[in-house]
């Protein structure tokens, strides 16, 4: 019994640590905000930017993630009307 | 002459082979199957598989996990006694190949998804959860702590962590963590869905989400910095993850060491990985592994990932709740990291309700989130255990 | 002052060379002279002759052969008294490297065409009657019984093998059987032209040899594994070289973990090349080198691959007889390994006689069943007499 | 004396264990063709096959064995009347 | 329950943190900002500042300076006590990561400059005068005779070298010695010109040198050997550095192991770069780096680059003087190595003058002479002191 | 004092040597010229030779260093009157 008892205050513990650790790092990065980011660049050089992250973002694993990523890249700027995209495989 | 020959004979493997090596060779063969046919997380589980027959072959000498079994390394026993697999073990046990690997993941990890939304972060803690439920669960059958907190930590689905927290509190079970660790990883795609519908309504799931803000290569470059410092002062015992993946992160994003990281993310991982699954695979002898822990094992790492993606889901449905709509609960199955398979498996479930949802990139945050979280979780669990 | 420049010029290499240590010196630029002009296997022979004229430039502490004379590794004392080449020494006395390279070798290799004519297994067999043909002939020159087996495994044609036995049975014979087994692989087109035509008639040499069967990749991915079970089991000592070669080709054929195949057969292989070259090159000081012993192994080692060829032609000449004709006997030269050239001569050799016989493919057979062969000799040699 | 007989101990194992390990895998792979190999294959796909696996094999050397396996893959096709072969270097 | 949760944090670092290492992590934090917004020397700086952070970021067990502190290293201590950091700090400790570096940096030197103009390794020669007058002065403010020999290396502008030499004879001065060298030699492009402009005349500066003669593949390839041979016969104790070196440029200039030397003028020199980079920046713990003695190597070390610089150019000035004007004094400046920095300020600074006048080539021959002069130099006071 | 003594015999020898080895190297490569080195080369030939070595010489570090190098190749170049330069990045 006394091993279970030692569990939970390691389970409580635990979780608190990580969500202590999660959420000031949160806060963290929404001071980030603050301090880096401004509002005023133009909704298109986002766009390029997000299809920038994605494409970082995937670098790391193989080939099935990279489609996914291309024809979600694809799908939104189609949505945005903007048209010819030239793709070419990432490295 | 013919004494000889029978001696010889004597010294074979086919004489002296146990009924339960002979299952080891059939497990590994099995491995192979799920490593080679069934494409399972191949990296690693080919090394570990590989190194599970090799270690199972008898009277070889690559390993003698006896050498180990003392609370500390012998250098000079092991040196003197040791085989191929025993020196190349080292790295294991010292715990130097896991945190290398670190670097490398650190170094192909774009932490600009959980930049730009850091309340992933909160999705992220909320699934290492299932590290702490299988943790009791393994208490209640008959673990010791610490053999509960190297099985819990498969729930942190990331297997360099899980490596590393086994081999420090219950090196005997290095091997089945491991392979649960890869294999559940590999079949998060099957493991996750069912979950995620079953816990959320149609409308939760169809919710499209607000496009990521840009974020700056300032930002990018403090975070690791940031992070390593805040972490690993309330942890220190997180450093060796922590400090290594951030180490990676840092010299990525700094963008002026680029054949540094360009080597890291080839090279280096690749012989690390190669050194670590073998070794790790060789660890699991027939006696440890056909035992009834390792089915114990086997069930509870289904349970941690089970229930990190309860965790997950009812969290973002909370986050779906406060932010009054603007979340979609799916991303929180991301936070068991399985980096980037759980990602994508939420882009698959989230375009089921609506092909022009596209949650990549929404799910990356929590994804990433949680390998931070779960390197936590082991910092605390050693700290705490170890 | 003058006392200590006088001190000084008394520590210098020039005060304290000996006759040996000059004649090391120039059989070290000879080497070189092999390696850069005559191209003799230079990316092991170039890192062997530094090595060798490293250790024997007096005074510099890199190198302490004594260090490695007991029976056991003392790794205190080579920690606290050993130099920069002891310590990379390590991998090969400690048996590390040669099956790190062999890793390489089977991620380079591929057994289709012995897969495609298993009878090639047969003649990379017959070859390996070299190596005990010189086991024998060493004994009569008086060497023991340990040193007679790292002597004759110069006749398996295969460096990391020759390596991993002498470093094993007899490390102070280590730096000449290295050189002699290099330099001859490198000789193999000048030592097997004439005994293949000496023994062969011009209507052998002139068989073509029916197209190989394709192979498919299931039997590619089965082989590596079928191999290491088998091999192993019979010859457990056999499990570091025969362990390692499988798991390169496993990774190679299994087309699912490309990334570390190509890590594999360049940085990894590559950086272990040149430790192994540099510190095998380092054991052989004056004291050792300029001996009998090294004439008595040069001499044996050409013995060696002579009589592994001749062994391997009159093998293919039986086959050639069994068959009807249908097989060209001088692909049993390819039997001694020494991969690819052995092959490649024999392409050479055929084509002579008739410029339209394409040999190659059938060679290659012989040619990686000859490195199987030499495996499971050394790691026969290793469990009688290690 | 005896060093000697010791010796021809050895060399009778050596080559018998050498031998006999060889002999069986020879017997393995024969149940592999058995088991996995189909005759009913085209013959030029076999051709193609045989043109992959000499540029595998070769994959390990340097240009050397590259000419000589290529000239053998040509003179092969030239043989069967195949042409226009478009050589480019194997990487 | 509560007393755990206070336990847990009584084990934190926040609640354990000094205000020496409150300041080290500043300093971590301004070592970041020089390698990645001023791009100081960032290959080596950001590993370094990486190090200096976890190292002292509290209770993380990563690195434990003390295990190191005795005279020999104990191995088995280290084994069983050490942490991730430590043990990776044995190829520092032991004298490893260095020279293979330096094998690197050899695969990457043409020394075609230096045989076309032999004058140039007096130029070399001269520069080293900045290592010996630093080391004068670091007697002066009071360090020991091994550690005034660690500082003065700094002036040898070569980092390798200067940790190779400073882990041997003073490892307590480790951190702040490299952390000198590093931002000197990114640093030279400031610290040089005025000191060039100062010494020389107009005219003198305006000097057109005549073409370099070319250099035969023959004399590229003797020139590794013959140094080799020549250097460590004088200087036993300079073997692993100029051994090292000439071994990288053999493999280099003899064009017949150009995969090895791809393998190392990449995966190998990096992988060890970061290793070294980031076990040299944890030895700086707060206690040793927060003193008197950094300060006095900071000064130290700007006076080596600067007295390095007077030398060489004064020395320059003599070649004009006795060429009849036909040597450019300013590429004496280029003596002190940092390769190939100082030869390109040399190059800018010659333009300056007359936009027409091309130094750089006649700047590298005593550039590459400079390597070679302190690893002489290194060799010498390791030899004298250690 | 006894230590600043022995500092100055340190660097007594220490300079010694070093402009000893480095003095004898010159010697020797002195004497490669006169054994290895023939004038009869044309210029021309001479010219692209400087070039590769420039090229090789610069492999070892970043793009500035290229630069200063190109446009110092370049300079010699059209000072010689020689044209059409066609420059590609060096891998
Ligand atoms: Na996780
Ligand atoms: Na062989
Ligand atoms: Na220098």
């Amino acid at each position: 019994m006394n091993i279970l008892i030692n569990g939970l205050q390691v389970t409580v513990i635990g979780i608190g640590v990580v969500f202590l650790v999660l959420f000031v790092l949160s806060l963290i990065l929404e001071l980030f905000k603050v301090l880096f980011y401004k509002e005023e660049k133009l909704k298109i050089k986002e766009n390029i930017n997000v299809d920038q992250q994605i494409k970082t973002s995937v670098s790391q694993k193989s080939q099935v993630q990279e489609v996914a990523a291309i024809s979600a890249v694809m799908a939104t700027l189609i949505k945005d009307d903007e048209c010819i995209v030239n793709i070419r495989r990432v490295k | 002459m013919l004494e000889n020959i029978y001696k010889f004979a004597a010294e074979t493997g086919f004489a002296n082979i146990t009924f339960k090596e002979g299952i080891m060779i059939l497990v590994a063969c099995f491995l192979f199957y799920l490593a080679i046919k069934k494409k399972y997380e191949p990296l690693l589980l080919l090394p570990i598989s590989f190194g599970l027959l090799l270690a199972n072959l008898p009277l070889t000498g690559l390993m003698h996990n006896e050498l180990f079994a003392k609370g500390q390394v012998d250098i000079i026993e092991i040196v003197q006694k040791g085989g191929l697999l025993d020196f190349l073990y080292l790295g294991v046990k010292l715990g130097i190949y896991p945190p290398l690997i670190f670097i490398g993941v650190g170094a192909m990890t774009d932490f600009g998804p959980l930049i730009a939304n850091p309340k992933s972060l909160l999705l992220g803690a909320a699934s290492q959860f299932g590290i702490y439920f299988t943790f009791i669960g393994a208490l209640f059958l008959g673990f010791t702590l610490k053999e509960a907190g190297a099985t819990g930590i498969i729930g942190g689905a990331d297997g360099p962590t899980a490596i590393f927290l086994a081999s420090k509190l219950a090196p005997h079970l290095l091997g089945p963590i491991a392979v649960a660790a890869y294999s559940y990883m590999a079949l998060v795609p099957i493991i996750q869905p069912p979950i995620m519908k079953a816990l959320t309504t149609k409308e939760e799931r169809t919710v499209k989400m607000e496009q990521l803000r840009s974020v700056s290569k300032l930002e990018k470059i403090l975070f690791p910095i940031v992070v390593s410092i805040f972490v690993i002062l309330l942890i220190p015992a997180s450093a060796a993850l922590i400090g290594s993946l951030m180490l990676g992160n840092l010299m990525r994003e700094s963008g002026v060491v680029d054949r540094l990281v360009n080597t890291i993310q080839n090279s280096l991982t690749n012989i690390v990985t190669i050194l670590l699954g073998l070794t790790v695979g060789a660890t699991a002898n027939a006696e440890s592994f056909l035992s009834l822990s390792t089915i114990k094992i086997i069930v509870l790492g289904l349970l941690a990932f089970a229930v990190g993606t309860v965790a997950g889901v009812l969290f973002g449905k909370l986050m779906y709740k406060l932010s009054g709509g603007k979340v979609n609960p799916l991303i929180g199955a991301a936070g068991v990291s399985a980096v980037p398979m759980a990602a994508r498996v939420v882009q698959k479930v989230g375009r089921e309700e609506n092909p022009n949802n596209f949650l990549l990139m929404h799910a990356m945050g929590p994804n990433v989130a949680g390998v931070i979280g779960s390197a936590v979780a082991a910092g605390t669990l050693l700290s705490l255990l170890g």
